[in-house]
């Protein structure tokens, strides 16, 4: 079992074509996503990777009967490649490129109050994994084992490090989600977490946050309240200046705000464990 | 990208929104011409950050000497860290009262926030812990942006309806920085009404969304490398490359923003401290790593580099050589300590070896490692 | 019984403080109307015709109860002042402003899909009255009396004229709604024969329109699909020629649309009487 | 408020749309000269209707001499009832295919409409009618305007896929006459793909609201007056009179858009021809009177003049009395009768018999008496 993704989700890639859109999806197909097709607008009625190419989402959609997007376009075109899986109909939408200035996005998160059955997954994220089943993004498959820990992050490398730790230690994940670095994100930790919490194929969690913003509080709120999931939370960021972009357009800390040490106070004051170095999580869990 | 008070003060009047006559001066001769020219003149430190006017970066000067006095003062100080470049030399205004006008991106709401206070010149977080009440706000459709009725009601909100029209149409001429200019702030604090009864942007605050600068390029060449601050944050950006400064003296070079960050938490926790950070993100060809390695190696306070890579799609091996080259293109004579793992790391390690390059056991290893060979290597001054 | 508007409906006024606004308000108060404040920013706080003013339509509904409102100002403001009313919970709005541009009445359109329950009459319209009981807008009280007639019109002094002539003849009114002659409206004449069709309290319906748009003829379809009621249609503009704006914006026949005929025609086939002249109507109607 | 093809033009390229190198010409001179200066030009007749190359009103001309024959034959031709003024003398384009592109107002969804077609260059309506597939259209959002996917959709659907780049990028220039010129129809048909891939408006058409007139202000002041059209139109304009002309011989007052539509249409039954008419709206002063009455009496083929006024606010006294005085200020001769009723009526209908005007009892003996009158003074040229 997993969340969001599982062996009958039927997925197309927007962008198909492109470098990135056409290396991903390739290795999509390597662990076995059901990917149905892409687009490509200009290039509607071809093949790729032996897939069908559309000229739109809502072609390829109609067509293939896909409900799973992952977006590998442009950051000039991200925005609206978004809407429009969301108006043709995609209800889970993974959207891997960097860098969307963020007023498109806070449009395109008013557009998307007209779909709610869309879930966002991202910008500026890794997407996310169902280990040995499926695969929306770029997420390593070879890091991963199909297991039980659900693993939620704010950051792609990070994840790639803690899930390659997790599967060394024999600890395989049910499903790992990459929410993404950016300020204005789709799915947040806590919608997650939630969901993590409804599947019961997953017993443990790892929530990778990192500095700026309170999505991290609010998520240990919500832990807080009551969770049947045992859960270490690792935050990076503790030495990054206020005001400072660390990397992520998300990660600054504004005056107290969103500081390292706010977010593991929370999540300690929700008793979740928290580490203070990666190599820690594994240890924690067990 | 933030803007200094009077670039921010240009932008601000090529949307319509009056500005007092200013002039600015690199030098203090500058100073005093420009109250010559302007009479009475506020003078102000131009650095990217608040607080300024505590630190003393705001003088007033009635006269010439006055104000070339205050400039000596004032430029080359230091200001949170920012050395102050120039001054702005600001006709003083005849000031009847003073308001907070602002509209920032509000995270927690994924959405753009106008707030307007009629508690004017105080640094707006601290009117918002004291008193809440006092801050109307507004969360604008982004597709509509603020409608009259909601300006309307803001303002009545704020206690400041007397000044209704005025007002409204000062706030429609500042929203359009966000649409139009992607700013992610446009503040000003104060927003002075004189005593003639004009309103004039008596600060002003301008960010620009980083990830937009390839649709404000007007803009980013105006003032993107007009700011005189860090001066390998401007060659990291002419390079194209991800980079931080910070106060340390280990060189910080990672693949990812998270993974950076948590290796410069990691040195910390080794007792170390980052002087800087580059995210070579994914990929990492030889002549990116040679790049991001020349930018950190530019700061002359680094005494050490520690280089995190995890291989996800990037392979061990592939980025080993390129390091190898860079150091040895670079003649890099300081210490290096590199972790890696994910694809390859084997083969990585084993080239690294081979070249005299001190391979990482793990992340925490490495970040000790590399605080232990720089403290070797020359006492912190 | 009435359709709309009776005698607990709470109503307020957009820019009572106005020429227009003050005028009618009083009119509205002189028939008995429960009209309790009004709007004009800036003058919030102070009474008008012993009615306290209010400097938004939220702190007017907020403070009074009202559920219905009278738009009396300039064609610049009043776009916005629908927006504010329907936002401020107003469920009735009666815009009788003329002259708003078009393209803020489709901005107004689209804004009031986000309120489902606020109807919006007009704008560039008479408004509505219950004989005998309230009023919104400017129509005459005393060309009206007490009855049973629906009578809805694009166009107000027709209406007045007409009404004028069901009074004479003693043919009462339950409700005389006066839609407007803008192309882009709120509530059509579909609306508001399907309020009539539910009221019990009427039996007999008027319906003037006129050139342009096909409003008409899809009222004429509703109605041919079956009707309790006994109705009389009749349309000016038989003799304007194509392309011109015959004084209303909304009177323009374009192409082989929106003329006097093919509305006409709609309503011989969907068995409802019409009249050639508006002298007619009466004795159409016995 | 509808513009000449070579207005609409000047616009559109303010938008930045391509348009072909054309001169206005009044005289054949002129057409002579754009001829030299352009090459071979279409010598285009400028009138606010369409249908004018069935009409005649469009010739091409390789050269000057041509081209001033074309222009004799073209002004002052009369082309659906308006008088050409002037021509336009526009550089002829190597054709590859053409497009129709257009917004207008869809009354029946409340909404604009966009329509795209790879029929370009035929009557809309036809090809609406003949192949309504073979249109493609879109209802943007009023708020959002045209996003991309929509028109990447829209030109697919057209079938026009090839040109999608330069194709929605023209769209998104043309629909800016929607939000920002309060246009109701901005047309281009055919939008013109040359032998050399430039896309290029062929004709246009452009329609502002004439509602929105108080914020067009330069469209208005550019473009409002200069339409050689109607005289008594223009005068009526000047008036701020919503005034109407028509081809009978009989002048027409009411108040209310309404209320005059009827009253034609009664004058037409009782076997009259309307020559204009006048609305004089609510209130109905003296002095709106007399304007209304001076600018009906302007059109020499009025033979009588009708007014038909129902007095709800507007007490019939008073406007009795703004009619006599009006009247007698204009020195009018012609049969003129009244038709008056609500408020005042009977003190009305006294105030006119005393002065010599007819009152008629009802709208359609109203209407049947003037057509009589206007009979008997002179039989209709």
């Amino acid at each position: 079992m997993s969340i969001l993704l599982d062996a009958s989700t039927r997925v197309i890639v927007q962008g198909i074509t492109g470098r990135e859109g056409s290396f991903h999806a390739e290795q999509m197909l390597a662990m076995g996503t059901k990917l149905v097709g892409g687009t490509s607008p200009g290039k509607g009625g071809s093949t790729h990777l032996g897939l069908p190419v559309f000229n739109t989402a809502y072609d390829a959609v109609t067509a293939t009967g896909a409900t799973a997007s992952g977006i590998f376009v442009p950051p000039a075109f991200a925005p609206d490649a978004i809407m429009e899986a969301a108006a043709a109909g995609v209800t889970l939408i993974a959207c891997i490129t960097e860098g969307i200035p963020i007023q498109d996005m806070i449009r395109v998160k008013d557009f998307l109050r007209g779909y709610p059955s869309a879930r966002l997954i991202g910008p500026n994220c890794p997407g996310l994994i169902t280990p040995g089943v499926a695969k929306i993004g770029i997420i390593p498959a070879r890091i991963t084992r199909p297991g039980t820990v659900g693993l939620v992050s704010r950051s792609g490398t990070l994840t790639y490090e803690v899930g390659s730790a997790l599967s060394a230690a024999g600890m395989g994940q049910s499903t790992i989600v990459g929410i993404g670095g950016d300020p204005v994100l789709g799915l947040t930790f806590s919608d997650v977490i939630a969901l993590f919490e409804a599947d019961p194929a997953t017993d443990r969690l790892v929530v990778i946050g990192e500095i700026g913003g309170s999505d991290e509080e609010r998520a240990a709120e919500l832990l807080g309240r009551g969770s049947r999931l045992k859960t270490v939370a690792f935050i990076s960021g503790r030495t990054a200046p206020e005001g400072k972009r660390m990397g992520h357009a998300g990660a600054i800390i504004s005056g107290n705000r969103g500081t390292a040490k706010s977010k593991e106070e929370a999540f300690q004051r929700a008793g979740v464990a928290v580490a203070e170095t990666t190599d820690q999580i594994v240890g924690l869990l067990s | 990208m933030k803007l200094l008070e009077f670039q921010a003060k240009e932008v601000l009047a090529s949307l319509g929104i009056s500005i007092p006559p200013g002039r600015v001066a690199r030098t203090p001769d500058e100073a005093a011409e420009a109250c010559s020219a302007l009479g009475p003149v506020a003078v102000k430190a131009q650095v990217p950050v608040g607080g300024r006017g505590k630190a003393g970066g705001i003088k007033l000067a009635s006269t010439p000497e006055e104000a070339r006095r205050a400039a000596e003062q004032i430029i080359g100080m230091d200001i949170k860290g920012f050395r102050v470049p120039l001054v702005y030399c600001e006709a003083a205004l005849e000031i009847a009262r003073e308001i907070y006008l602002g509209f920032t991106v509000d995270r927690d709401a994924r959405a753009n926030i106008l707030m307007l206070s009629s508690k004017g010149g105080m640094d707006i977080e601290q009117v918002a812990s004291e008193s809440p009440d006092s801050i109307a706000r507004l969360y604008p459709n982004p597709w509509r942006g603020p409608l009259g009725f909601e300006l309307n009601a803001l303002v009545f909100q704020a206690g400041l309806g007397e000044l209704g029209r005025p007002l409204m149409a000062m706030i429609k001429k500042l929203y359009r920085a966000i649409p139009e200019l992607d700013a992610v702030t446009a503040e000003i604090n104060p927003l002075v009404v004189t005593r003639t009864g004009e309103i004039i942007a008596g600060d002003a605050k301008l960010e620009i969304d980083d990830n937009a600068t390839w649709r404000q390029q007007d803009l980013d060449r105006i003032y993107g490398s007009a700011i005189e601050g860090d001066p390998y944050e401007v060659e990291a950006k002419k390079r194209g490359l991800t980079y931080v400064s910070l106060d340390g003296d280990i060189g910080i070079i990672g693949n990812g923003a998270g993974l950076c960050m948590s290796t410069l938490d990691l040195v910390q926790r080794a007792g170390g401290q980052a002087a800087n950070f580059c995210d070579i993100g994914g990929g990492a060809r030889a002549e990116v790593v040679e790049n991001a390695l020349g930018v950190i190696l530019m700061n002359p306070r680094v005494k050490g580099v520690l280089m995190n890579v995890f291989g996800g799609i990037t392979r061990g091996d592939e980025v080993a050589r390129g390091l190898v080259t860079a150091r040895d293109n670079l003649k890099m004579k300081l210490p290096l300590v590199v972790r890696m793992s994910g694809t390859k790391e084997e083969e990585g390690r084993a080239i690294l070896k081979a070249n005299g390059i001190e391979p990482g056991a793990n992340a925490w290893e490495a970040a000790q490692k590399i605080v232990e060979l720089t403290r070797a290597a020359a006492p912190r001054s």
